[in-house]
């Protein structure tokens, strides 16, 4: 009995989780769009609904009925997998993902996070590195040679940019001595680890820009250079899937930054519920990332590596002796 | 472990650090080397081999097992580590001039071969079987891309690609050997392996275990059954990188088999009739078949072949005099084989390739005393008195006898009657053949400082083999 | 639990296959991602005898197996590169010294 | 400490083989083995963690099904050679798209990450156990660093982290 | 212990050979060759006046030690068998040089350098106490002979050269076994002399008798593992077959003496008689191979089967009059035969032809050449009054005291010698003329009458009075059968 009441949690936490991640591109697009319009100083969307809001909708119900076409010189197998493989990823991701102790609903106890395991960072690392397949078969699969040539754009800057990434979060892990998400969160309740780990957090940040392939790191789908990357050839629901799967991934990497960075669901001063002040926090990211798209140039693709491999990793590796040698002083007597 | 545990281990390894040190460092100026001042790096990586060998030497007095019991300096260690030392050098030596010939102008080279070196070293004095791996893999992976380094050349790709491909197979098969004696020992390490494996011999997960690991190890020596990459690799390889390959992976190896089969497993299986087998095989194969071929260096590939199944006799014989015969016998193989290939290496000039066999027709005409050299090798590697190959050989019959094994030792003296006749029949073209063209050897100091050596060494050990054997014998492990 | 006979399995199962890719396959990165599977029954069968005997030597093992074995395959391919370049095709089945 | 090791080896770090190794426990042949199961010591990862994640898989894939479903009854379908071809700004598309265009700094860079992110793997359970390691781990790690740090050097010194566009 | 003397005589051509390697030209080549090997004669000469002929201990012993670490010690000494042979070495060196003193024209200095080795080292087998030391002089043989044969040789010397070296090595590693066995059957000793007095099981003995068996077997060579020696012979340059004939030859017959009979004497015993099977075999299958060849060259390498059958005959009878007319035929035939290659030899360069068929009549162009001819073939054929009459008289009685039939066997062996021999000097020296050769052919010079005269000296001195020679080799012959009928009464 016990267990039927447990896996039906998990079944239950599981769906919950998919639709959030599903719905939220929706209220997503719109905000960016707005946002967008009013840095460069017009409106964004007006016409569908108030102020736009139901354009999003709209965009949905045109990507869904939209013909789905498919180039006659493709590998059609591996062309209809890859948007499926770059979309479960994120989501398989957020599995792992705690987003607060617990609540109290109906008197029970009911933990929010769907998987506490002690190697979720690893996790983490590892399922995010799947998505790169869904890239390159994208890419491959269309036989065009943008998309080719976009696939490995973007899979060089994605393998590239994960590895600045894991070495900083490395600091991270030290300071806590443990590499299970919630583990983190608990140890950051007195000080944050913005504070020990601020070279951290900025390679990790613009790393995690980059592994989401936003601007200014959006060279894959340059529309000016190359189509657009490696989904030029995708259209209709298909196409939708890889924009839900970018989105993901900016959720992502926001959440990550605040749970590794930011404390996660402890708050200061103001004594908000954690989820909030979790909320608030992942949405101040998302706002940088789309701030973050409509104020930065675009980089050139030998900047962007450069930055990649440079400036970021021997960064990342400095950053990790320095912590080192950090923690040694304050555990030394 | 403490700071003190780790001052002792570093010092017990310093002969590693300072190879890997020196390598690391030369990785980094070799960038700065501008072209046409390439004997720096070659001058630079001779020191710090002769600095680790001088470290070697510092630590050759005591036996230090560090790193929690993963690592052993101990006099079988420097004994090997020597031989590593005189492979390496001289393939330095030989590497100067051919490395121009061929267009090598890379410092990768040198550092390469200091990494392999490390690697070996690593094996030489490897007591776990995790540190054994490491250090495998190091010289494997170098050799590997020494192996392709002539990147050009179809040849030595595709010799490197098979090498590659096959060598990870190898290896993969060592793994599971190595996993397999974990599950049923529970430990990685040889001692403990010991303590934990004194059940019955028969046990049938151990003897699976430990065919799996022969196979592996076995792929590194060359022997049968997974002989198949050396022809082609050593073929296609660079000669020096031949040479190099012919003597010292192939004793670090032995190092290993030595140290994995008679400290832990010889008293817990029969593995002896495994590898008594292995040497009949590989004896056989390599000296058939070196029989017909017409290139001098698939030629060496088959002889080393056949050379690695007699010193597995000697690993069969097993006991102290087994141990030290396989021993000596590496460093006398080393010495007389450097010296063969350095003669290869030095007709590589222009458009000479030196690899047919009937290329060296009436040499001795034009060169009376290289050819004479050549002769020299030639007789020690077919074990022909008063060379030192055979008192190697000499050595591991008398190993063999001892233990019983006379029928090992007259299928092993018949082999290598017929071993003989490939090696006679070089002779016989270069000295009986009349040349088709002039030869113009790439004799350069360098080159003549090697054959000197080795020829010193072939004849030297030959005449005057006690201190040698003495040596060897106060090596064995635990000496 | 999951018995440990089980992994023991599953470690031949794919030691076995990934043998027989090497050996029958003729497509060299085929070959090498073979090597991969077999070097990864290798890895379970440590882990699953690491956590038989409560040691963690399997998975330290394992750990090394997995970053040396990346190593090698990294030599493998470029190998393979230069070897493509030398023949100027991506066709990897063109490139069959292996003889199987 | 974290366990991603073994609960019962809190000293996880030592490898003297009196602690780590089991007393006088032979394993025996592999066919005993089966008796035994393995975890019952362990206890951390169990099924519940994992098996979400298998959920989440089977629930995206619905999803993505269903999606694809109601698609495929709204959605038109028109295609004709011209329209099947590779978008190429109007010129015809000749040969395979992948033909040529495989570069060396691409390949470069696969082998790299390689490299590094098989590095990081050593480095994540070093920095959970850091603080009971103290300085010798410390320092063997920073070893390990330099090295890589050589390596590194090289790469770059090399040039294979210049991209030439 | 005085001088190192046996050292002396065995390094003179080392030393020789070293000198000839700073040198250049063809002459000076020779004459230092030339002089070494006199040197080394005159050493040989200076050893036997201070041999003590009464005794059978080793004399002139040298003991240094060499690999401590596996009891091997560079041991030396001689006693009255090897004495003689080592003076028969000395003395075909000398005529070596001289008979290759135009013969050999490319390549000079080399060859020379070759043959001081080749010296050197059969010196060693004959002085050699130690049997490692005895086994690489033994082995070390086949590196200068390989190249003699094979770069000097005639058309067909590659195959005769790899030949030669294979067969014999083959045997040889065979022998190693049986060294290395008797070595931990004897104590973990090298020692000739204490392995002697080794009591071996009868098992042992018989194992390693025909492990000796084969490495001596293919050297005498005995029939079965013969077919080296006619290739070898006839490809070999005219001093290489001398040293074949004279010396080689000799230590498959010394092996037998110096091992297997006093080591393994029972088993010694008990197949003498499948031995003189063997050497009868040798002695009449030799023969009649002799019989049929129209080459002189053949004809004088199968006559040296045939001859070398008399001496294992001589040795396996097992009894004085056998042994020392076993030893004595060796001496005999390494000067007969010796110069009966020389003979050919000589005669080969002047015609380039060794066709039986194409000579005639020489008698009258080259009185001085025919006449010694005949005194040789005389010897060869076991006349009065000749070296081979005195050894193969004591050999057939002794024969006849082993064995009727293997005795009997022989005298008709024999007579097949008399045969071939006759009519090959028939066809040669007498007879119509050949117009064509007799142009070509002058008699002897001085050179080769200074190289055949000392040989000639030896065929009527031993033939009219062989004391002196026997005289050296009682002491030891009559140890050695001692030590082997010792054992007779054993198990």
């Amino acid at each position: 009995m016990e267990l039927v009441v447990a896996l039906g949690l998990i079944v239950l936490k599981v769906a919950f989780l998919i639709a959030i991640l599903l719905l939220l591109p929706l209220p997503l697009t719109w905000l960016e769009r707005k946002i967008a319009g009013h840095i460069q100083q017009r409106m964004g969307p007006m016409r569908v609904g108030w102020h736009g809001l139901l354009q999003p909708v709209a965009d949905g119900i045109k990507l869904l009925t939209k013909e789905d076409h498919i180039p006659a010189e493709a590998d059609r197998f591996l062309f209809k997998l890859a948007p499926i493989l770059a979309l479960t990823p994120p989501f398989v991701v957020f599995v792992a993902i705690p987003f607060g102790e617990s609540i109290s609903v109906l008197g029970a106890d009911i933990t929010l996070h769907v998987s506490n395991t002690n190697v979720a960072l690893l996790f983490v690392f590892a399922v995010i590195g799947i998505e790169v397949y869904g890239v390159i078969f994208g890419g491959w699969a269309a036989n065009s040679k943008y998309a080719v040539l976009g696939s490995l754009r973007t899979c060089a800057q994605m393998i590239s940019y994960e590895i600045p990434m894991g070495f900083a979060v490395i600091g991270v892990v030290m300071l806590a001595q443990s590499m299970s998400l919630l583990d983190i969160v608990r140890a950051q309740t007195d000080v944050w680890n913005i504070v020990y780990q601020p070279v951290g957090f900025f390679v990790f940040f613009v790393a995690g820009l980059a592994e989401a392939q936003r601007i200014p790191f959006d060279l894959s789908e340059a529309e000016g250079d190359l189509g657009a990357g490696f989904h030029t050839e995708y259209s209709g629901i298909r196409f939708a899937f890889f924009m839900v799967s970018e989105y993901a991934i900016v959720l992502l990497v926001s959440v990550l930054v605040v749970i590794l960075f930011f404390g996660g669901w402890n708050g200061v001063l103001i004594p908000l519920p954690p989820l909030l002040w979790f909320v608030l926090k992942v949405a101040f990211f998302v706002y940088v990332f789309i701030w973050f798209r409509f104020t930065f140039p675009r980089y050139r693709y030998d900047q962007l590596m450069a930055i990649g491999w440079k400036v970021l990793l021997p960064l990342s590796m400095a950053n990790i002796i320095i912590t080192g040698v950090l923690l040694g002083a304050v555990a030394a007597p | 472990m403490t700071a003190a545990t780790l001052f002792q281990s570093a010092l017990a390894s310093l002969p590693e650090i300072v190879v890997i040190t020196g390598a690391c460092i030369l990785l980094i100026l070799g960038q700065f080397v501008r072209k046409g001042q390439e004997h720096f790096l070659v001058w630079a990586s001779v020191a710090v081999v002769l600095i680790a060998a001088l470290a070697t030497l510092m630590l050759a007095s005591e036996v230090r097992p560090v790193y929690t019991g993963m690592f052993i300096a101990d006099r079988f260690a420097v004994f090997f580590k020597f031989i590593f030392y005189l492979a390496t050098v001289l393939t330095f030596l030989l590497s100067r001039k051919y490395a121009d010939i061929e267009g090598i102008g890379s410092s990768e080279y040198y550092v390469l071969l200091l990494f392999a070196l490390l690697g070996m070293m690593i094996m030489a004095s490897a007591t776990d079987l995790l540190s054994i791996y490491v250090g495998l893999e190091l010289m494997v992976i170098c050799t590997y891309v020494l192996t392709g380094f002539l990147r050009r050349e179809r040849r030595s790709n595709e010799a490197a690609l098979k090498y590659v491909i096959l060598g990870a197979v190898s290896t993969g098969i060592f793994l599971y050997g190595v996993s397999l004696i974990y599950g049923l020992a529970g430990t990685t390490q040889l001692d403990g392996m010991a303590a934990a494996l004194t059940g019955d011999p028969l046990d049938s997960g151990l003897l699976l275990a430990v065919v799996f690991i022969v196979a592996g190890l076995v792929f590194k020596v060359g022997a049968v059954p997974f002989h198949m990459w050396l022809p082609d690799v050593y073929e296609g390889a660079p000669t020096t990188i031949t040479a190099f390959m012919s003597v010292g992976p192939k004793a670090a190896g032995f190092a290993v088999i030595l140290r994995v089969f008679l400290n832990p497993l010889v008293a817990a299986s029969d593995v002896w009739i495994i590898l008594a087998v292995i040497a009949v095989v590989t004896m056989a194969l390599g000296s058939f078949v070196a029989l017909v071929q017409d290139n001098f260096k698939r030629l060496l590939a088959y002889s080393s072949i056949a050379h690695a199944g007699f010193a597995i006799f000697g690993v069969a014989a097993g006991g102290a005099d087994g141990i030290a015969s396989v021993m000596l016998y590496l460093l006398i193989y080393a010495f007389t084989n450097l010296g063969i290939f350095a003669a290869v290496i030095m007709m590589r000039n222009g458009d000479f390739s030196g690899e047919v066999i009937e290329d060296y027709a009436g040499f001795a005409k034009s060169h009376p005393g290289l050819a004479l050299l050549m002769l020299l090798f030639l007789f020690s590697l077919a074990g022909i008195p008063p060379t030192a190959g055979f008192f190697a050989k000499f050595y591991v019959l008398v190993a063999l006898v001892e233990r019983g094994f006379v029928m090992l030792a007259v299928i092993a003296v018949l082999l290598s009657a017929v071993a003989a006749y490939f090696y006679i029949r070089i002779v016989m073209v270069m000295y009986m053949r009349e040349p088709k063209r002039a030869f113009a050897p790439a004799l350069t100091p360098l080159v003549r400082a090697t054959l000197v050596v080795t020829a010193a060494g072939t004849i030297g050990i030959g005449l005057f083999p006690s201190w040698f054997l003495k040596l060897a014998q106060d090596s064995v492990f635990g000496g | 639990m999951v018995p440990l006979w089980w992994y023991i399995v599953l470690g031949v199962v794919l030691f076995v296959i990934g043998a027989a890719g090497v050996l029958l396959r003729r497509n060299i990165l085929v070959v090498l991602m073979s090597l991969e599977l077999l070097l990864n029954s290798v890895n379970i069968n440590f882990i699953a005898f690491g956590r038989y005997h409560a040691d963690f030597r399997g998975q330290i093992f394992a750990i090394f197996v997995i970053a040396i074995t990346a190593a090698e395959v990294a030599v493998a391919l470029g190998i393979l590169v230069a070897l493509v370049r030398n023949k100027s095709t991506l066709k990897v089945d063109d490139v069959t010294v292996m003889k199987g | 400490m974290s366990d991603w090791i073994c609960n019962d080896h809190t000293d996880g770090i030592d490898l003297k083989p009196e602690k780590g190794l089991p007393k006088s426990r032979r394993g025996g042949p592999i066919y005993r083995f089966a008796t035994r199961s393995v975890g019952n010591r362990c206890s951390d990862m169990t099924a519940m963690e994992f098996l979400p994640v298998l959920f989440m898989i089977a629930g995206v894939v619905l999803v993505v099904g269903v999606t694809l479903f109601v698609s495929s009854l709204l959605r038109p379908s028109n295609p004709y050679p011209a329209k099947n071809m590779p978008y190429e700004c109007g010129m015809d598309a000749a040969g395979e798209a992948a033909a040529g265009r495989f570069r060396v700094p691409f390949f470069i860079l696969a082998i790299l990450l390689v490299v590094f992110d098989v590095e990081a793997m050593f480095l994540f359970p070093w920095a959970v156990v850091l603080k009971e390691i103290g300085l010798v781990g410390y320092i063997e790690m920073f070893i390990f660093m330099v090295l890589l740090l050589v390596g590194f050097a090289y790469a770059w010194l090399k040039g294979a982290l210049e991209w030439e566009t | 212990m005085g001088i190192p003397l046996l050292s002396f005589i065995i390094f003179t051509p080392v030393a020789g050979a070293a000198v000839l390697m700073l040198l250049r030209g063809d002459d000076a080549a020779r004459w230092t060759a030339l002089s070494f090997t006199v040197l080394d004669l005159a050493l040989c000469i200076a050893m036997l006046v201070g041999f003590d002929t009464t005794t059978h201990a080793m004399q002139f012993t040298e003991m240094r030690s060499w690999v401590p670490a596996l009891g091997i010690n560079y041991a030396l000494g001689i006693d009255g068998i090897s004495a003689l042979f080592v003076f028969l070495t000395a003395l075909l060196g000398s005529i070596c040089v001289l008979a290759s003193w135009v013969a050999i024209d490319r390549k000079v200095k080399e060859f020379m350098i070759c043959l001081l080795s080749m010296q050197a080292l059969m010196l060693g087998v004959f002085c050699a106490l130690d049997l490692f030391l005895f086994y690489v002089f033994w082995e070390a043989m086949l590196i200068p002979m390989y190249l003699i044969i094979g770069v000097w040789g005639g058309e067909g010397r590659v195959y005769a050269a790899i030949k030669f070296f294979l067969y014999t090595l083959a045997g040889s590693l065979l022998f190693l076994i049986g060294v290395i066995v008797l070595y931990f059957y004897g104590g973990r000793s090298f020692d000739i002399l204490a392995l002697t007095e080794q009591d071996l099981p009868f098992r042992i003995q018989s194992w390693l008798f025909f492990a000796f068996l084969i490495a001596f077997a293919v050297k005498v060579p005995m029939v079965p593992v013969h077919t080296w020696l006619p290739d070898a012979h006839v490809q070999a340059p005219t001093a290489g077959s001398i040293i074949l004939a004279g010396v080689l030859l000799k230590m498959g017959a010394y092996g037998f003496l110096r091992f297997s009979l006093p080591m393994l004497p029972e088993a010694s015993m008990h197949y003498s008689t499948l031995m003189l099977a063997l050497s009868v075999l040798a002695i009449v299958y030799g023969g009649l191979l002799a019989l049929a060849q129209d080459d002189l060259k053949k004809l004088v390498a199968y006559s040296s089967i045939s001859h070398m059958g008399f001496v294992t005959l001589g040795i396996f009878a097992l009894n004085l009059r056998g042994l020392e007319g076993g030893i004595l035929q060796m001496f005999n035939h390494g000067v007969t035969t010796g110069a009966l290659f020389l003979f050919v030899g000589l005669i080969y360069e002047r015609t380039h032809t060794r066709s039986i068929a194409d000579y005639g009549g020489l008698m009258k162009v080259a009185p001085v050449y025919t006449t010694f001819l005949a005194l040789f073939t005389l010897s060869s054929m076991a006349l009065p009054g000749t070296n081979s009459f005195v050894g193969e008289l004591l050999v057939l009685s002794g024969g006849f005291a082993a064995n009727l039939v293997a005795g009997s066997a022989a005298v008709l062996g024999a007579l097949l010698g008399a045969a071939y021999l006759l009519g090959m000097y028939g066809k040669v020296a007498l007879g119509p003329a050949n117009v064509g050769v007799q142009l070509k052919i002058r008699d002897l010079n001085a050179r080769e009458m200074a190289a055949i005269l000392p040989l000639a000296v030896f065929v009527l001195w031993v033939g009219f009075y062989p004391k002196p020679f026997l005289n050296i080799i009682d002491a030891s012959v009559k140890h050695l059968l001692t030590q082997v009928q010792s054992k007779e009464s054993g198990p």
